[in-house]
């Protein structure tokens, strides 16, 4: 983990309010992995004092992308950035999501924003099947299809916009039970980023089904590698830390309630 | 240029301890130092100390536990730790391993706990006890310890009574009335005092009109504070000016410390600039060792400054 | 949409005051409202509130007297103010011509101060007379009035005494025992409370590491304060429900506005704000409509709510 | 004075930490005179809170000129904007010099960035004989000639670097000196704007030799617009502000121990 600047080589508005932006950064023998995210700070017009927690997107040798939503302060200051600009941040932090099975199905479940890990994931690992659900519940917000398929894998994207729940729980579900009826294999791993309650209820599934599941959580974080206990939560393990233990945790061992 | 050292001394009537420089990191801020041993070598700073410790573990507050605010933090972590036999096991070898001042954090809930956590760490060799009388006193209806100044008092006594070690009050910035918490802090024989621990603030969420946090009550910290913290040092230092005086609250550069020295502090500690950037503490005193020397002045002619340039 | 109005009811057992809206500029930070009245149209306003009037002219303290904070100002402007005889022959008729609510702030060194500016007021048709009894009473060592639980008694009494206005005491967000002033203020009659005014404290300037100001303390405001002032107008209004209470302390959107609402106030006032934007109160208003609107709230139910929420 | 929003439409460094900054702002009807300041807002980084007093060195219509030295938050922020970026103002603050007389000879002096509002002077009033006396104590921070020729009016630029002293006291009584022994006619006028102990020191030669002296004072701002009372100071016609009353005032009217 390193303290550093980036300077922006790339930010474009991909959808509304959604914006993807690449940082190209000096050193050069940094690994970062799929899962893992980065401390943005985003100064501006809007008073900030804490950076801001981003899963990668996309990273390369020296370059690393986030999609990023306005929400708030920071990430209106963000969006008012520019090529040329220079950010702090600290990356990688955070446990990267365990290696997928070469061998068997893959499936990668995003909701809404959580679909930048596992973009990453495809990219980073370019022989494993995989198969790649994403939702959301707004159409405005849909990420171009060509973004996620980028990287030249060949990807199956679901998308829903029939529920107007915004927290796009039934989108799983529906998805879970079409594809365990026309299916022939069972998915080895599923691997879900989005919404606490879409994780919670992909969980639920899976555990019933005996399916490992590996999710990737969020959480209000001060520090963003582990000294400050902002983000601690209750797992079956006793307490972990979001940044530090995860945010990639076995999500059988997670205890949902103390996600708040 | 001829460039001073960074040394400082935090001497007592009883006691002394010498510091390689003022930089001290805040409890609660910096974990117990492991994790930031594996970005830096954290025994270049002043001392280590570390997040505070109570009898029995505590899973602390529900989340959400952070909430920033213009130029501050608010933190409901609620003194989440292992409690002391983890400590004892897990955090001792670590810290011991140091080379540099090593203080311990410790937190009750009850007099008796705070007698239990000072009487284990006597026999720790440690440099310091910090002691956290700014926790809610379960006893006094959650007053924190220093605000009552009966149950301060008897606190301190026997904390004192418990252990020979370097002993540091670190008492809230409300503290009511501060000299008179100043004067039993001195009387019951401790050896410093850190001023402070983070301000009492509440956050509202303005979608749901909810109080943010479960508690409702939290911490504010950060720069925001920072114009307060060193008001409470300088009447510390103008009341009690042989007390040495650990200043804590919104440090974020060099000048920062510059102030709390010169208002009155012998070190600082750092505390939510930890968070923002984990390599802040070596930098500050990068820019420390610059400033004296630029400026060609030394710690010991900088504490309490500010105070003799009036008269 | 359905849009409900935002008018705002300050009610205590003798009196009510009607505002078109909560917002209304905190004294000394506005002027006395003819500059910003050239700026825009000041009727819109909740109420006018002018500058803290004293009997005697005081020239205030010396410069400097701003220093910026981390979000916040330090000011030691010394309730700098031409003295009462000029505030009746060139306030006064500009105040009355004002068609919104009438506040005039008065402050005194002494007791006798305060009760002969609130004489004198009494004969003016204003609408509401806030008592600034967080500057330092003479007598008392240049302790705060609403420090010192006996002199702030004495003092609401011959206020109150001194004329049949409603009374708004404005206390420190130091006040300690809060919730034993609270019941003065209510005992003694008052109307309504202000919470609060600034925070004391200090600026050291780093490069000479002399005390910033002449006076060495000064009054710190501005969102930094926001989270400690949000906290006291909870806690008044968990202790004291039914008197009504005027937030103030860092506001500077609507969002802000809401939770002091939401934490118990019934109106607020906003100060730096006005400073950093002069045209601050009038898009406060409109936010509001928008937030009220856009939330479907009206003003009286959103007024406390956050505590009902706990119910 | 009206709040509005300026975009950056020129961003150069003109000379040691100096920078010339240009804002195109949308209302056509302002009028902008010599004297007068702007508030500007400064966002970046660093956090600020208060807007930033900055003289103006030329206006046109829709757009106004500052010259500004980085010497701290705000200021370091500003100089990191980019033409494009648009910044918070308001404008026009103060009260601006009086009109110098076209038969006389008007005498300018300038210490530091106190160049600056006279520089709009000599621009705005292309009639009046000027001559302009302009001092900086340090060499690297000299102001190029042509940025204050660029107006056309022919200038008599007087610089002396020889002095150590950084509040340049003597730069103008040697002028003034000088220029008693060289000319014969006295100047009809002096304006004077620079580090407080250099105005207060051009006042007092002024007074002695019964020169009308106009002066443009600096303080510790914080509203601009005469609310706050941040910048009082006593003068012998009792408190006034800085913001508000001046910043131009008549010298001889200055209390000079009230302004620290
Ligand atoms: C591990 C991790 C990875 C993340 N990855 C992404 C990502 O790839 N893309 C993305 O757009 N966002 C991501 N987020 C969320 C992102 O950090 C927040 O949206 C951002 O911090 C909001 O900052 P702000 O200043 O704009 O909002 P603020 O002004 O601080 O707050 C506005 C609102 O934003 C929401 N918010 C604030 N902080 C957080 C937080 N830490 N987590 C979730 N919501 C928050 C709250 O609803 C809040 O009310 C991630 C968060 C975590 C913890
Ligand atoms: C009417 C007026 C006109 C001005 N015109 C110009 C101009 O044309 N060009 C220019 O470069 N500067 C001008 N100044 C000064 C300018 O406002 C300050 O340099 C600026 O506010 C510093 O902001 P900062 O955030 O960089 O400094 P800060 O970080 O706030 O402070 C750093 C240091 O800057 C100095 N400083 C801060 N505020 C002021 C202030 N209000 N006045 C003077 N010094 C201050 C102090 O030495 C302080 O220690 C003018 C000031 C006034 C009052
Ligand atoms: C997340 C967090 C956790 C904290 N935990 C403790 C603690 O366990 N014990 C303690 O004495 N102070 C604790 N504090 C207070 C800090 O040590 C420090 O006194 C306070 O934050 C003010 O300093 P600052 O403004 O530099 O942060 C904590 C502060 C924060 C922000
Ligand atoms: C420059 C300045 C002058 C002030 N003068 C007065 C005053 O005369 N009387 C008073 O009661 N409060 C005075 N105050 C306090 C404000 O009214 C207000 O209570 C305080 O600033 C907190 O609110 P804010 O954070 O919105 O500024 C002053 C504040 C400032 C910044
Ligand atoms: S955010 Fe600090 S421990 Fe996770
Ligand atoms: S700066 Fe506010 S009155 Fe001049």
């Amino acid at each position: 983990m390193i303290k550093t600047n980036g300077e922006i080589i790339e930010h474009q508005c991909i959808a509304k309010h959604i914006f993807l932006l690449s940082l190209r950064y000096p050193e050069s023998n940094l690994i970062v992995e799929p899962g893992q995210f980065v401390q943005l700070s985003c100064p501006g017009k809007h008073t900030t004092l804490l950076k801001r927690p981003f899963s990668v997107f996309d990273a390369s040798p020296n370059i690393v992308s986030i999609v990023y939503k306005v929400v708030g302060k920071g990430t209106t200051n963000l969006s008012e950035k520019r090529v040329g600009d220079s950010l702090e941040m600290i990356l990688p932090c955070g446990n990267p999501f365990s290696i997928p099975q070469e061998g068997g199905l893959n499936v990668l479940i995003g909701g809404g924003l959580g679909i930048a890990p596992l973009h990453f994931l495809t990219k980073y690992y370019p022989k494993p099947p995989f198969e790649f659900w994403y939702g959301t519940s707004y159409e405005e917000e849909w990420i171009p299809a060509n973004l996620l398929q980028r990287s030249g894998i060949d990807l199956h994207i679901h998308a829903d916009f029939s529920t107007s729940n915004h927290h796009s729980l039934q989108f799983p579900e529906n998805l879970l039970q079409k594809y365990q009826k026309e299916s022939t294999t069972s998915p080895t791993k599923i691997y879900c980023c989005g919404p606490t309650k879409l994780m919670q209820n992909v969980t639920k599934h899976c555990m019933e089904k005996n399916i490992p599941i590996e999710v990737s959580l969020e959480s209000r974080m001060a520090c963003g590698f582990g000294i400050c206990l902002g983000c601690s939560f209750l797992t079956k393990d006793g307490m972990k830390t979001v940044c530090k233990d995860g945010p990639t945790f076995d999500g059988s061992n997670v205890i949902w309630e103390s996600l708040t | 240029m001829n460039c001073n050292p960074l040394q400082t001394t935090l001497q007592s009537p009883r006691h002394s301890i010498q510091l390689k420089n003022p930089i001290v990191p805040a409890s609660g801020t910096f974990g117990n130092g492991s994790i930031v041993h594996s970005l830096y070598d954290i025994n270049q700073l002043g001392a280590v100390l570390t997040k505070s410790i109570t009898v029995e573990p505590r899973s602390g507050n529900p989340s959400p536990r952070i909430y920033e605010t213009p130029s501050g933090l608010l933190n409901s972590v609620g003194l989440e730790n292992k409690g002391l036999p983890w400590f004892l096991e897990e955090v001792q070898p670590f810290l011991l391993s140091l080379e540099t001042s090593k203080w311990v954090s410790i937190a009750g809930f009850t007099i008796e706990e705070f007698e239990t956590l000072a009487h284990v760490m006597d026999t720790l060799p440690i440099d310091a006890l910090e002691v956290n009388v700014s926790c809610p006193n379960i006893h006094a209806n959650g007053v924190q310890f220093c605000q009552n100044m009966a149950v301060l008092e008897e606190t301190l006594r026997r904390v004192r009574k418990a252990t020979h070690h370097f002993l540091i009050a670190k008492i809230a910035l409300e503290t009511n009335p501060l000299s008179q918490a100043l004067d039993i802090i001195e009387q019951e024989n401790f050896d410093a005092v850190c001023i402070g621990n983070t301000i009492r603030g509440i956050a509202i969420d303005a979608e749901t009109r909810k109080p943010f946090f479960h508690k409702i009550f939290a911490g504010l910290s950060g720069p925001a504070i920072k114009p307060i913290a060193l008001r409470v040092v300088w009447e510390a230092y103008d009341s009690h000016p042989t007390l040495p005086i650990i200043g804590c609250g919104g440090i974020q550069c060099a000048s920062d410390v510059i102030e709390f020295l010169a208002a009155g502090a012998t070190s600082v500690e750092v505390g939510t600039l930890n968070l923002v950037d984990p390599f802040i503490l070596p930098r500050l005193i990068q820019d420390l060792e610059t400033y004296c020397c630029t400026h060609q002045i030394d710690l010991p002619n900088t504490i309490g400054s500010a105070h003799h340039s009036l008269r």
